[in-house]
């Protein structure tokens, strides 16, 4: 034989899986193409191609129609919207190609296997949290909380809030004083939150639904000097110097909760169906939170922060 | 011709228009009767275009009545004017570029009936007689944009006629069309006249007035002066009445074209070519007045274009001693930036000298525009009021003070009294001297013949792009540059 | 026959600039296990189809408004709104027949468009400042409609799956956008209106001087927005199984680009469907081809951005010849 | 003295509208626990001036650019690029010293913006389409450059901390709108580039005729706009502790809002920049309004709507008598 070509073996076959991410622009979202890229980078025989839907619905199913054109060996979406994504995954399914599904449940179950987490469960989490907290502070639950809400209609925005309040309106002392709307986006959280306190001259927690939130009411409060008289809690409890962890580190937040990348298991997921052709994964895999406070975010840190990540 | 006996067809009486502060016309009285041709005279910003619009429907009046054939009525939108057999020609020439030139006669015209659908084969046929009345031989489908000023003139004619008006209402139809053009509309007013349609006939131009008017009102500061029979009266008398004085006709001056032949030339053109120009060849001195006469459409803007820099010269050669201005032929697209001041647009090519490090020297602009002003007897109600708020003739003026501020070497005036009232063009005529005389190049455009005889030491001719003859002063008559304009002299040259 | 005021060079360069950009995605396609181009596979170029479509809907009728010199920003609201209505109407038993949950939808978007036209035409307020109140008015009103939530369409055997099932096919869709494109041809070229339409943003004064119904005009032109914007919405909820308040973001922009690369003058006057639809396909044609090539997100937007004012400029480049 | 081609009273009616609104925040504004009206506390007030001060900045600039009868579409995405550039300087020891930070985020903004107009003035193609592919293309930049990442600014000791605590003051902020405000006033009012820049949106072929340079005025309108938003980049890091590469969308219509409901005419030549300001304090004062009185965010789009309207109406209402 020739010297170069290999003998023996056929030559390796290149593997291409493709991820439909609903947008990029959300640092949550951004975590998790990254942690993904590091992990698939690791394969050699393993090429992931990443397109961004920019929040919407219709650039989304196109994007994953031209992926089943290329035909990938396997394709990963994170829906924007569930009942949107629904079809075209269906296509993808008879097109055969795997389809890993990551956090958002779509209407039927176009998938071969269904990654999530459970967003009314991290809202209850954070809702004890936050009784625990009052609880600590004055002695019994009571107190004045300030709910900053998310893009309303979004299944996040909707579980967060809806966990928490089923704990918290058990307590009839604990007010939730204001919630107002900012979208997910820091800059904007700050502006509301510095009206919310101008009319609340007594506010014990914010709680942002997700960190971005969190740390723009925290902003706001510092500007006014008032950051001490209250305590804020975040959701994502993302890893890197931008993230959540850190700000608890740093005694920015209270605490965090992590709303699991997801991608970690997806990418075991693919790995294990490309490689291994009996291999059957369960529909359904459920990741569980973790909280993080003072107590455990330097390890936590350590754990969720992605080398080469910011 | 005493037509005292005629009834009266339209009567308008009592009209009154304001503009914010402004009193277009108050209490102004106008009558028309059927068959005659009416002029409608006055100096800029008089009123005869508020009036004309308001009987055309475009414009409400404030106050007054107008009656048709002794019946009031009213007319308040263009569509009522047209119904009772009003049609127009509006001095602004107010047509869409983006058009064609049918669909600019067909649009929202009640003599040619259209269901919601187009009918490009009707629409042709409807357009063609008119386009030919008017001497316009070009394609109805081509856009509006492609015509020169003179030829849109002349498209609105078109379709003016093409209503089949009873009443015919005609606002400077003449300010941009050569004599030939103009000839024609002339026939074509006789042509209507005896069809018993009467014409209402706004001008300027003296001689039009008596060449083809019956009677004329004057209207003075927005109110009537009075109505006269043209054949009774002379230049003198309508003059009287417009400005309410006896106003001095500036005499011809020469410049001295002795020195000439010694001097080296301001500016030279050799086998000018451009896009619209072929072969032109010719020289400017020092303190010379240089007509350019030629038909509509026959290149004269062109000309400034290629001296300018605006269009590209394809080939031969153009040297000149110092900067060339231009005046522009269309005040309102190219010449004025309507909402910006009268001081504004006055200094805006020279505020390099009026600044200091960028920034404007503001007494020094005013100061240095008053006695440009003095000179041009420019009148406005501040310098800071918008020039769109200015008479017509005002604003060329302060186009004119544009660039006597720029005090350029050349100055190339492309018909600068379009539309601009007889004392206004005396002041033209007379800053033309002056320039002259302190030695600037002035090369002068204008459809009006006798204009260029009175102002010019040489007259060039162009047809089609083309020099077809130059004539010293002294020795050009109308006649002789109708004939080059119109290339009869080539024809005859012709062996046949 | 028709736009007669454009040169017929421009016509050409426009085609000009799609032509050089399908040689461009053919010549840089990836191939297909088979050796053949994915880009030039049938489901690929009607996947493209389909996916300008209702860009494309919108972009029609922008033609019309932008012709009359006005701008509508509120066509992404209107066809977030449509979805919402179509999708309460079809899943809250409102009705049994789906003609009828359709037939709401896009009348109401038509009055969001009806309301646009008027309040422009009586107050003179500049279109721009109008549409971008009932951009966020219009907004405002789908959330508070559906109290923010998505209003899923599922896969069952209900009407409303019904619906969906019959308008998110293909052949159905790229056949809407084919109907309307023709319609507005006809109508911009073809009819008194359509003349109307340019005229009025080509000189306003002079429409006024020759008597032209200006203000219904302007009207009509919001409001066969908002038709076609609903019409839009429907086949949005359709395809998307869903009436979704917050569709629709930043489609104001993509309908007017389409439209300004198709070389309609922003200020009105100039324009046609033909290039609006060749902008459409232009801006189609250069996402599927960033995508098939798997370029980085990143990059692809800068590369759109090159593309964009390259498509544009070879249109200009010979005009000023 | 300045802006003498606007009548006196079009700018009295632009007070009223924001006097009007002013009054109704104040009566319908809720209490504190003193009985003080909260809309009328100095920091409420204060917080207002803070809150409009970027998209304040930003609309300035517009101004300019809008009076030639141009736009810019790309501010959001070139503040984003600022704060991204301004983040990176910081936080990855490039250099020791904030002003050069600073001076970088600045620089690479106005080079987009100088960008921006050589496109426009050298090709002619619209403002609309070069500033919608550099919209696209810019904000594609900034992701790319920062990976999609957030680029934190920490509370520490280190310098990102230090230029972050000084740049998010209230009072550098609010001054530092105020002094763009006073240049913007000035430049437009006083120099020679400011009469030709309104010169060149009233009749830019008249301009071509009196020998203006019209290209130089053109880019220095863009480069002003990417200058200015790269100031409003650099206090968007400070005041949100990081660099963004996803910040300032939709920015770009906030901004435009405010220049039109401020009375400057979209199409060019007409305009100022105190009816700038005024319509970037109505749109402050009215979002403020609404938020303290905890309307529904749903009613406060729709309200918002309307009331865009009415303050345009006011304006227009007396003008046309
Ligand atoms: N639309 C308008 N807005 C404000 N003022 C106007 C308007 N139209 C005319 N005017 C003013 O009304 C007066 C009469 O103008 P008009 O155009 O009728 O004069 P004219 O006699 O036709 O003058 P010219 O010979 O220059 O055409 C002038 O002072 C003019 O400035
Ligand atoms: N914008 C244009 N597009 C196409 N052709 C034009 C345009 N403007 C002028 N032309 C043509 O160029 C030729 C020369 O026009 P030019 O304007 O120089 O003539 P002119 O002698 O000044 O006529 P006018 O008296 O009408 O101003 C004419 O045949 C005219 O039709
Ligand atoms: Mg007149
Ligand atoms: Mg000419």
């Amino acid at each position: 034989a020739p010297a170069g070509v290999p003998t023996g073996d056929p030559p390796k076959r290149q593997f291409v899986v493709a991820f439909s991410q609903a947008n990029n622009a959300e640092p949550y979202r951004a975590a998790q193409n990254a942690f993904l890229t590091k992990l698939l980078a690791a394969q050699p025989d393993l090429k992931l191609v990443i397109s961004d839907a920019q929040q919407d619905n219709s650039k989304q199913v196109a994007q994953v129609e031209t992926f089943i054109r290329q035909k990938p060996d396997l394709l990963i979406v994170a829906p924007n919207e569930r009942a949107a994504l629904t079809a075209v995954m269906g296509q993808a399914m008879e097109a055969k190609i795997p389809v890993i599904c990551l956090e958002r449940d779509i209407l039927q179950p176009n998938y071969t296997s269904y990654v999530h987490s459970d967003n009314v469960a991290i809202g209850r989490l954070a809702g004890q949290f936050i009784v625990d907290q009052l609880t600590k502070k004055y002695g019994k639950p009571r107190g004045n909380v300030v709910a900053m809400r998310g893009l309303l209609g979004v299944e996040g925005e909707i579980n967060r809030d809806r966990g928490a309040r089923e704990i918290l309106d058990r307590y009839p002392e604990i007010k939730i004083v204001a919630d107002p709307v900012a979208d997910w986006i820091q800059a904007k959280a700050k502006d509301r939150m510095t009206e919310v306190l101008r009319a609340q001259p007594r506010i014990d927690v914010v709680y942002g639904h997700n960190d971005p939130m969190a740390i723009g009411a925290y902003l706001a409060a510092k500007e006014l000097g008032r950051e001490k008289e209250m305590s804020f809690v975040g959701v994502d409890g993302l890893g890197g110097t931008a993230g959540g962890i850190r700000k608890v580190l740093d005694g920015i937040l209270a605490a965090t909760f992590v709303y699991p990348l997801c991608v970690d298991k997806a990418a075991e997921i693919a790995l294990r169906l490309l490689h291994d052709p009996g291999f059957r994964p369960e529909k359904e895999y459920l990741l569980q939170s973790v909280m993080v406070t003072a107590a455990n975010a330097a390890s936590m840190y350590e754990t969720y922060s992605i080398p080469g990540m910011l | 011709m005493h037509n005292v006996s005629l009834p009266e067809h339209l009567q308008a009486v009592a009209i009154t228009k304001r503009y914010g502060g402004v009193c277009a016309l108050n209490a102004a009285s106008f009558s028309l009767r059927a068959g005659e041709v009416h002029a409608l005279m006055g100096e800029n910003g008089a009123g005869k275009s508020t009036l004309a619009r308001i009987l055309a429907g475009s414009t409400p009046a404030d106050g007054g009545s107008i009656s048709l054939d002794g019946a009031p009525v009213r007319i308040a939108s263009p569509l009522d004017a047209q119904r009772l057999g009003i049609g127009i020609v509006y001095q602004e020439l107010d047509l869409f570029p983006h058009l064609t030139l049918a669909e600019n006669i067909v649009i929202g015209n009640l003599h040619f009936p259209e269901g919601q659908w187009i009918a490009p084969s009707r629409m042709r046929a409807f357009c063609a007689p008119f386009l030919d009345q008017v001497g316009l031989h070009m394609d109805p489908f081509l856009p509006a944009a492609a015509l020169s000023i003179g030829q849109r003139q002349l498209l609105v004619i078109a379709r003016a006629l093409s209503m089949d008006a009873r009443i015919l209402l005609l606002d400077e139809p003449t300010s941009s069309l050569f004599d030939d053009a103009a000839e024609r509309l002339f026939a074509l007013i006789a042509t209507l006249k005896s069809r018993g349609v009467s014409i209402v006939y706004v001008s300027h131009k003296m001689d039009e007035i008596f060449r083809i008017c019956d009677r004329a009102t004057v209207l003075r500061d927005g109110a009537t002066a009075g109505t006269v029979e043209v054949p009774h009266t002379t230049p003198a008398e309508l003059i009287r009445l417009m400005v309410g004085r006896e106003l001095q006709l500036a005499p011809r001056g020469m410049s001295s074209p002795a020195s000439r032949n010694s001097e080296e030339p301001l500016l030279t053109a050799s086998n000018l070519c451009t896009a619209k120009l072929k072969n032109v060849s010719f020289d400017l001195y020092r303190g010379e007045v240089l007509g350019i006469a030629g038909l509509v459409g026959s290149g004269r803007s062109a000309l400034g274009a290629a001296l300018t820099g605006m269009d590209r010269i394809t080939s031969g050669t153009l040297t000149h001693a110092g900067a060339i201005g231009l005046l522009p032929e269309d005040r309102r697209l190219q010449g004025l930036m309507m909402r910006m001041s009268v001081l504004e647009n006055a200094t805006l090519a020279v505020l390099g000298r009026l600044s200091r490090f960028g920034w404007i020297r503001r007494q020094e602009e005013q100061s240095e525009l008053a006695p440009v002003m003095r000179r041009l007897a420019l009148t406005c109600p501040s310098l800071a009021a918008p020039v769109s708020q200015l008479s017509g003739g005002n604003q060329q003026k302060v186009l004119l003070a544009r660039w006597l501020l720029r005090n350029p070497a050349i100055l190339f005036l492309d018909d600068p009294t379009r539309g601009i009232d007889i004392a206004a063009k005396q002041d033209i005529y007379r800053l033309i001297q002056e320039l002259a005389a302190v030695g600037t190049g002035l090369i002068l455009v204008s459809s009006e013949l006798p204009e260029l005889l009175r102002c010019c030491d040489r007259i060039l001719v162009l047809h089609e792009g083309r020099l077809a003859a130059r004539f010293a002063a002294a020795e050009a008559t109308q006649e002789k540059i109708m004939n080059a304009a119109t290339n009869v002299a080539a024809n005859a040259a012709q062996p046949c | 026959m028709l736009m007669l005021h454009l040169p017929p060079l421009k016509k050409a360069q426009r085609l000009v600039a799609l032509a050089a950009l399908l040689l461009l995605a053919v010549l840089i396609s990836p191939t297909a296990a088979d050796g053949s181009r994915i880009f030039l596979q049938a489901g690929n170029l009607t996947d493209i189809l389909r996916q300008v479509s209702l860009i494309g809907i919108i972009s029609l009728s922008m033609t019309f408004v932008i012709l009359t010199g006005g701008i509508d920003l509120s066509v992404g609201s209107i066809l977030a709104f449509s979805t919402a209505v179509a999708a309460m109407f079809l899943t809250r038993g409102y009705t049994t027949h789906m003609a009828v949950a359709i037939a709401a939808a896009v009348a109401a978007s038509t009055l969001a468009g009806l309301l646009n036209g008027v309040v422009i035409a009586t107050t003179g307020i500049q279109p721009f400042i109008v549409t971008l109140a009932s951009m966020i008015g219009v907004r405002g009103l789908a959330k508070w409609l559906t109290s923010n939530q998505n209003i899923d369409i599922g896969f069952g055997r209900d009407l409303a799956a019904e619906f969906a099932a019959a308008f998110r096919e293909k052949a159905v869709v790229i056949g809407a956008y084919a109907l309307a494109a023709a319609v507005s041809w006809t109508v911009l070229a073809r009819t008194v209106f359509g003349r109307h339409v340019r005229a009025v943003g080509d000189n306003e004064k002079a429409a006024l001087y020759a008597g032209l119904p200006i203000r219904s005009t302007k009207i009509a032109a919001y409001l066969l927005s908002g038709l076609f914007t609903g019409c839009a919405g429907v086949l949005y909820a359709a395809e998307n199984h869903q009436g979704n308040p917050n569709a629709g973001v930043a489609y104001e922009l993509d309908a007017i680009a389409a439209v300004v690369i198709g070389g309609t003058r922003l200020s009105g006057g100039q324009g046609s469907i033909s290039g609006t639809i060749i902008g459409t396909l232009i801006m189609g044609v250069l996402t599927n081809m960033l995508r098939l090539n798997n370029v980085d997100s990143n990059v692809e937007m800068m590369i759109k951005a090159v593309i964009i004012v390259l498509a544009v400029a070879v249109q200009r480049e010979r005009n000023t010849n």
